[in-house]
């Protein structure tokens, strides 16, 4: 089969297409309406994730890809995800001695004007 | 382009015996064109190029002790009313979205052979990633002269917020741009029957789309992290 | 063959070498014995590896070297054996692992009676703070650094009043209490080690970082800095002084607090004109300086430096060396200034002279001097204006013939040799680097051409 | 994407030979004229390395008698050898030297799946050597800043180089990178997509496995390098501040805030660790097939070889804050770090243990490229130790920052994988020339550099242990330090010299061979991989004449029992083999 490429019924690709733009305007709609909060960074994610999957999974034809290649594709990231989490400890830790030491900013923000 | 993919028409084991099967058979692992399985370990070298923009712009954010501008205030954009937050990025967003849809048809069309679609499908593509492109270079500008953000700082907080922002949205801006310019030519030798010569092979297209999807899969993580944070 | 005797020559000559050599840590003088310890178990486990790994190797190179009709076994591989090495394997790594993580651990945690002293690091010098009488330290900021304000107090934080300041490279130690030692850079990156001490932490621009021992020896032993930070990076030292309860409570006192570094009084020129009446003997009416009597022009020489070089000769960091004639000359001299006011005040006065430029005595090949000056404008800047914050002095427009004889001091050592003079060692460092009298001439040469401003 | 694909066609390509000197040596797209070009780039950028070693080698033995160096340049030389000496040196020649001329004569193919990008690669590579030998010549010369770049004083007044030197380093590297990603996905493809009938994975010879995972490695570290160059020439240049915080510069307050020095630290080493495996891997690879070619045996447990190269690639990623134990980083880190650092010795144990069980019980002629292979085990065995030492984060406290990391790494870096490019060249010389090398100039070489090297690194470690630091220009005079330290310091300096000076030996022999050397014959080593069983020798382009080689073996059927010779290319089906008494007896 992948000797004659991806092909796939055309309908696939628009309901992935109508889908993606669901989440988008859901994921707009987070900011839009202003939810704050544990609530905001898990709908955010969530968001996030099933657009990524679906772009990769059938657009990018990973989902029709045989698992050695996908395995090969998505595992590696791995690695990134363990920069990520320890960078934001360590993130975490600079802010920390910084307050401690150097006290609070004294930045006074200016409004945004349009 | 590679015959030994044509030699092994038998049908392959799938799941993990599939797996073992594929890395345990000789000439080739992956059972896909040359080409695409380069474009893949180059997306795959180039995620890493990314992630490394966002831990780095992570890491700043959270370590700086100046407050953070509010990227929905920032990035409002008020059609004189009062101002409606992120709505140029919104369109940002539908668009790179319209235009993978578009690079997804192009794709197919290219498989069936049908070059006049896949043709211009991809000119669509190409046109609305230019179209994105120009917006981002109207956002720079308001930010620039209106905001009055700077790589090097700016009155709402941290100078890390026009840094990171620059950096990251150009970097993403100079892959689409690229892109473009990658799909046109491809396009261009679609309508003039290159791809005919070398055995009407349009894997190539799909390669190019593989491009196409990451750059817009990249705009998902940027949308999330940089401006709904 | 001789391979085979090589590879065994080199392991025993090692082994030998590691027990005979006469180059290994210096002796202990903190709490940290157990990194000691982790080390000596690291080493027998390693040290067996190696032995055996090397002299296994060595035996099969003899005993299976190629000789006539001789053919090797063919065996892929022995599950049973390479299990049994992992294991051993693993088992000697987690016997070196489990200790370590357990004196990490000692070492992450700071006892809470541990007292707290801050280790400012900048290029390329060290000063310290204490958090005075409340035990707290006020709040610093980098963007607030001036000369008047080296360690970038922030005025409105009561908590900072009563830190005490200690403006010199060398600080002190009570023994046998545990003390914690926060770093801060103003900066670069630095590192605050000291060899006996075992412990070392990297200083952070915009952050604060720390580490922590028990000084056991009573001593001075000397800091380095093990991060590179710059062309002077190998000159960056100071001292810790292991003192008793006593002596450091005597010297803690001895040292201003941030607030009276505040309230020091200016100097009064108009008073300040009669104790140069003794000085103008030999530098001059307008301190423009006198060949004949060997003394350098001052007028227009930095407050700061003239005040540091007058307290050097009265404490002795300066002008004691036995071939240092003329230092021994102004030593007494500056021993007549009687407090820190009387020195203000003259120099008050000397700040009030013209400031022309000193005559060009010396000559030599500028264009070399330029080349060589490249090294020097690090820290004197590039007209020789001198920087206060680096403490380099101004050259440009001083007085050329005792610029050369300095330079000739420091490179012989009659200057900058004494263990407490830590600027003038730096300066030494770099003095060396002239290898000869030429070089001097040269590079004064091109000072002599620098503008003054 | 235009490219003639001809790595795996079966019948002869007409690619008309090219014959002008310009189509054949500098737009070849053959891999094998590309894997020459790269070598010697890399070979004579090394030597630059090299020569600057020696002379700021010559202060440290011997301070303040040379006029030549100053704190100044001592800085710049330092910094440019340890980059030339790791990434233009090493990482080109493993990868971009012996895996463009290996991985297709290896695979059987004809060439590299996209030639054309391949010569790109060549040249590109060329560009950023030129840029970093350029840095030299611009106002304030090069960058004193030590190879790993540090900010914010990489970019601060204070260090060498601030001015321009810095810029065309991070230029350079980008560029480097840019060759290395065209060259890397080259070969990572070929390994995956382009081997020949009968070739799987498990059958590739062990080099291969080294290069294709440093290559992988690679393609995954490099972003983290481009990213941090990137962000510090945006602090550089245009006054950004990532790396950045509000600090001082040469007395005055800077325009700078907020940035964050350890960020850089993590991003940088994130690439640095997998970096040295980069080096490390093609050279644990190159010298598993030296071993059994020439101790007439096969590589003992091939496949815990190829599993511990996995092994070592995949945890070189989560081990990398291992350098930063005292950098100021969240001090809960050094428990991780300690852990998966001293996991890696394992695989590696592993490794060296397959090693030295290969030797037993083998025929093992003591040829040049042998000396060389078992040199390293020694050397390298040496060194990963030490690395244990550091690795342990309570030891690295006392020893950061010294000179026992210096002679760590050059231990396990700067002497193990040389020892394997010279073994290796000596080896594949007869093949890529059809002519030998002189057997008793190579040996001088090889005491030479071997004896040289480890007494010029052993006595190294214990100036650590005093505690001296290393970029350090003088140490001056320390009470802790024992005079005799000083002479200590001549005597390694010397050893050093004779080792620089001996490599004109080297270079002497592989120069005059190509006239002078008897003709070596297509399979000198009596070796059974597959770019020994090539029609002619030196390959031609296309590598295989007519038909593409078919495989029937793994690549280490040496001695086997109840064949009479004591080796069987892949090449040969298994009827074909020559049965019979066997020559020869076992010990
Ligand atoms: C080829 C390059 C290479 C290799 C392979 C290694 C291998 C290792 N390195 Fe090294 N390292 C460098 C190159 C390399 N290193 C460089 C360039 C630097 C300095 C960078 C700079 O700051 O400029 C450095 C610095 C460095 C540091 C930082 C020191 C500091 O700055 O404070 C550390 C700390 O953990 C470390 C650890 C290790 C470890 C644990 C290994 C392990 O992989 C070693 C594993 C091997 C063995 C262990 C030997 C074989 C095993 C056996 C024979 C059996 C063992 C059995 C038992 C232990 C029971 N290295
Ligand atoms: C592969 C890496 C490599 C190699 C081969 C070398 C080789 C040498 N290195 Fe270096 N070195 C580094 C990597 C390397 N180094 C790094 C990363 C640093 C840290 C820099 C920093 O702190 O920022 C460093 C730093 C460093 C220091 C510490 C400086 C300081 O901290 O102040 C010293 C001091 O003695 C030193 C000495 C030498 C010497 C004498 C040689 C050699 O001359 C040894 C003898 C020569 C050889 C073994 C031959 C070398 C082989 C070739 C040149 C191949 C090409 C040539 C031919 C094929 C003929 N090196
Ligand atoms: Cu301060 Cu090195
Ligand atoms: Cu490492």
């Amino acid at each position: 089969m992948a000797q004659e490429g991806q092909q796939h019924p055309l309908n696939v690709y628009y309901r992935i297409w109508a889908l993606l733009f669901v989440l988008s305007f859901f994921s707009y709609m987070v900011d839009y309406i202003n939810v704050q909060g544990p609530l905001r960074w898990t709908l955010i994610l969530v968001f996030m994730f099933l657009k990524a999957g679906f772009i990769i999974a059938i657009f990018m034809h990973m989902k029709w890809e045989r698992l050695a290649l996908k395995g090969a594709i998505l595992l590696p990231p791995i690695f990134i995800g363990v920069l990520i989490w320890l960078m934001a400890i360590e993130g975490e830790h600079t802010w920390l001695t910084r307050i401690e030491f150097f006290g609070e900013s004294t930045f006074v923000p200016q409004e945004v004007h349009h | 382009m590679s015959e030994a993919a044509a030699t092994n028409a038998e049908v392959l084991p799938d799941g993990a015996r599939g797996v073992v099967r594929d890395f345990s058979s000789d000439m080739q692992s992956f059972h896909v064109p040359w080409g695409k399985a380069m474009m893949w370990i180059f997306l795959l070298s180039d995620t890493f190029i990314f992630s490394c923009f966002l831990v780095g712009y992570m890491h700043v954010r959270m370590a700086a002790t100046d407050p953070w501008p509010y990227p929905s205030e920032v990035f409002a954009l008020s059609f004189g009313g009062d101002p409606i937050p992120l709505i140029l990025i919104a369109i940002m967003t539908f668009i790179l979205i319209t235009s993978s849809g578009t690079m997804a048809l192009a794709v197919n069309m290219g498989y069936r052979k049908d070059r006049k679609k896949t043709f211009w499908l991809m000119v669509a593509t190409a046109l609305l990633g230019a179209s994105f492109v120009g917006m981002q270079a109207f956002e720079w500008t308001k930010l620039i002269v209106e905001e009055g953000v700077r790589p090097w700082g700016n009155p709402m907080g941290a100078a890390q917020f026009g840094s990171a922002f620059f950096m990251i949205t150009g970097f993403h801006g100079m892959h689409v741009s690229a892109g473009v310019i990658y799909l046109l030519v491809v396009a261009n030798r679609v309508r003039n029957g290159f791809y005919e010569k070398r055995g009407g092979n349009y894997e190539i297209v799909e390669i190019a789309g593989l491009y196409w999807h990451f750059v817009d899969l990249v705009w998902v993580f940027i949308f999330a992290f940089f401006y709904l944070w | 063959m001789p391979m085979a005797v090589v590879l065994i020559l080199l392991v025993v000559g090692s082994i030998v070498f590691h027990f005979l050599s006469p180059w290994y840590f210096t002796p202990l003088a903190s709490n940290w014995s157990q990194i000691d310890a982790t080390i000596d178990l690291t080493f027998w486990v390693t040290g067996f590896v190696f032995v055996a790994v090397n002299l296994f190797m060595a035996y099969a190179v003899v005993k299976y070297r190629a000789k006539e009709g001789s053919r090797a076994k063919y065996d892929p591989e022995n599950k049973k054996l390479e299990t049994w090495l992992t294991i051993l394997t693993s088992v000697g790594v987690a016997a070196m692992l489990a200790p370590g993580l357990f004196v990490w651990g000692e070492f992450v945690n700071v006892p809470e009676d541990a007292m707290e002293i801050e280790a400012n690091g900048q290029q390329w010098y060290w000063s310290y703070r204490l958090p005075g009488a409340d035990g707290e330290f006020g709040n610093v900021k980098a963007e607030i650094i001036t000369n008047d304000n080296p360690f970038g107090m922030d005025p409105d934080d009561p908590l900072g009043r009563d830190d005490v300041l200690i403006m010199s490279p060398e600080v002190h130690l009570p023994i046998n209490v545990p003390v914690k030692v926060n770093l801060r850079s103003k900066d670069v990156l630095h590192d605050f080690a000291v060899a006996q001490f075992r412990v070392k932490m990297d200083l952070v621009p915009g952050m604060e970082t720390y580490l922590w021992f028990t000084p056991t020896v009573l001593g001075t032993y000397e800091v380095l800095c093990e991060e590179l930070c710059g062309i002077a990076h190998h000159t960056m030292r100071g001292a810790v002084v292991v003192d008793t309860q006593e002596d450091f409570d005597a010297w803690v006192a001895s040292n201003p607090t941030y607030a009276e570094t505040q309230s020091v009084a200016a100097g009064n020129a108009a008073v300040g004109a009669a104790q140069y009446a003794v000085c103008a003997a030999c530098h001059g009416q307008q301190g423009e300086g006198l060949l004949a009597l060997n003394s350098p022009k001052i007028a227009g020489q930095e407050a700061w430096y003239l005040k540091r070089q007058l307290k050097n000769y009265q404490s002795g960091l300066r002008g004691a060396h036995e071939d240092d004639i003329y230092g021994k000359q102004m030593a007494p001299m500056a021993a007549t200034l009687a407090n820190d006011a009387a020195i203000n005040n003259v120099i008050a006065h000397i700040e009030t002279f013209p400031d022309n430029p000193g005559a060009v005595t010396i000559d030599g090949d500028v264009s070399n001097g330029q080349r060589i000056y490249n090294v020097c404008a690090y820290c004197h800047g590039k007209d020789a204006e001198g920087i206060e914050a680096i403490n380099a002095p101004r050259m440009a427009g001083m007085t050329d013939w005792y610029l050369e004889r300095q330079l000739q001091n420091f490179r012989s050592g009659v200057r900058g040799s004494h263990p407490q003079d830590f600027y003038g060692k730096q300066m030494g460092f770099m003095g060396r680097t002239l290898h000869d009298d030429k070089a001097i001439a040269d590079v004064v040469a091109y000072i002599g051409t620098l503008p003054q401003r | 994407m235009a490219y003639v694909s001809i790595a795996d066609r079966d019948h002869t390509i007409e690619h008309h030979d090219p014959q002008t000197f310009i189509t054949k040596y500098v737009y070849s797209q053959d891999h094998k004229v590309i894997a020459i070009q790269y070598g010697v780039l890399a070979i004579l950028i090394g030597l630059v390395g090299m020569l600057l070693s020696s002379t700021f080698r010559l202060q440290l033995g011997f301070p303040d008698t040379f006029d030549f160096i100053n704190p100044e340049n001592y800085y710049q030389f330092v910094t440019v050898h340890g980059m030339i000496m790791v990434i233009y040196l090493l990482t080109a020649l493993f990868l971009g030297g012996f895996g463009n001329y290996l991985i297709p004569l290896q695979l059987g193919s004809r060439d590299m799946v996209f030639p054309f990008m391949n010569m790109l690669s060549v040249w590109v590579y060329f560009l950023s050597v030129i840029i970093l030998v350029a840095s030299f010549f611009v106002p304030g010369g090069a960058t004193g800043a030590g190879w790993t770049l540090y900010p914010p004083q990489a970019i601060s007044p204070g260090t060498p180089g601030v001015e321009w030197g810095i810029v065309l380093m991070l230029l350079s590297l980008a560029v480097f990178i840019v060759a290395f990603t065209m060259g890397g996905l080259n070969y990572v493809t070929t390994v995956l997509q382009a081997r020949c009938k009968g070739m799987t994975l498990m059958r590739m010879p062990l080099s291969i496995w080294g290069i294709f995972m440093a290559t992988i490695l690679g393609l995954l570290a490099f972003p983290a390098l481009l990213v941090s160059a990137i962000m510090m020439l945006l602090d550089k240049l245009i006054g950004t501040s990532f790396f950045m915080p509000a600090m001082m510069a040469a007395g005055e307050v800077t325009e700078y805030g907020g940035g964050s020095p350890v960020l850089f630290q993590h991003l940088f080493w994130f690439f640095g660790h997998p970096e040295v495996y980069i080096v490390a891997l093609p050279a644990f690879g190159i010298v598993s097939d030296l071993l059994a070619t020439h101790a007439r045996k096969n590589i003992f447990g091939y496949r815990m070889m190829v599993w511990a190269i996995i092994a070592i690639g995949g945890l070189s990623f989560i081990v990398w804050a291992h350098h930063m134990y005292v950098s100021g980083m969240n001090p809960y880190f050094g428990f991780f770090f300690a852990t998966t650092t001293l996991i890696i010795a394992v695989p590696t144990a592993i490794k060296v243990y397959n090693w030295v069980l290969t030797l037993w019980q083998g025929n093992i002629h003591l040829r040049v490229p042998m000396l060389f292979a078992i040199a390293f085990i020694f050397t390298f065995t040496h060194g990963g130790l030490t690395g244990l030492f550091l690795g342990n984060v309570t030891i690295d406290l006392p020893l950061s920052d010294t000179y026992f990391v210096v002679a760590h790494f050059h231990m396990v870096m700067g002497v193990s994988p040389v020892l394997v490019v010279f073994g290796a060249i000596y080896h594949w010389y007869p093949k890529m020339t059809g002519r030998m090398y002189n057997e008793t100039l190579g040996k001088w070489h090889f005491w030479l550099t071997f004896l040289g090297t480890y007494s010029l690194y052993l006595p190294m470690h214990y100036i650590g242990f005093l505690g001296v630091p290393r970029r350090y220009f003088a140490m001056g005079d320390t009470d802790f330090m024992p005079d005799s330290a000083i002479t200590l310091n001549a005597s390694m300096t010397i050893s050093a010299l004779i080792i620089a000076a001996s490599q004109s030996i080297f270079i002497y022999n592989m120069i005059a061979s190509l006239k002078n050397g008897k003709p070596s014959g297509p399979n000198p080593w009596k070796a059974t991989s597959l770019e020994w069983q090539t029609p002619d020798t030196p390959p031609k382009h296309g590598n295989w004449g007519h038909h593409l080689p078919v495989v029937h073996r793994w690549a280490y059927d040496y001695s086997v029992p109840g064949q009479a010779d004591d080796f069987t290319p892949q090449t040969v089906p298994a009827e074909d083999v020559p049965v019979g008494r066997e020559h020869g007896v076992e010990h």
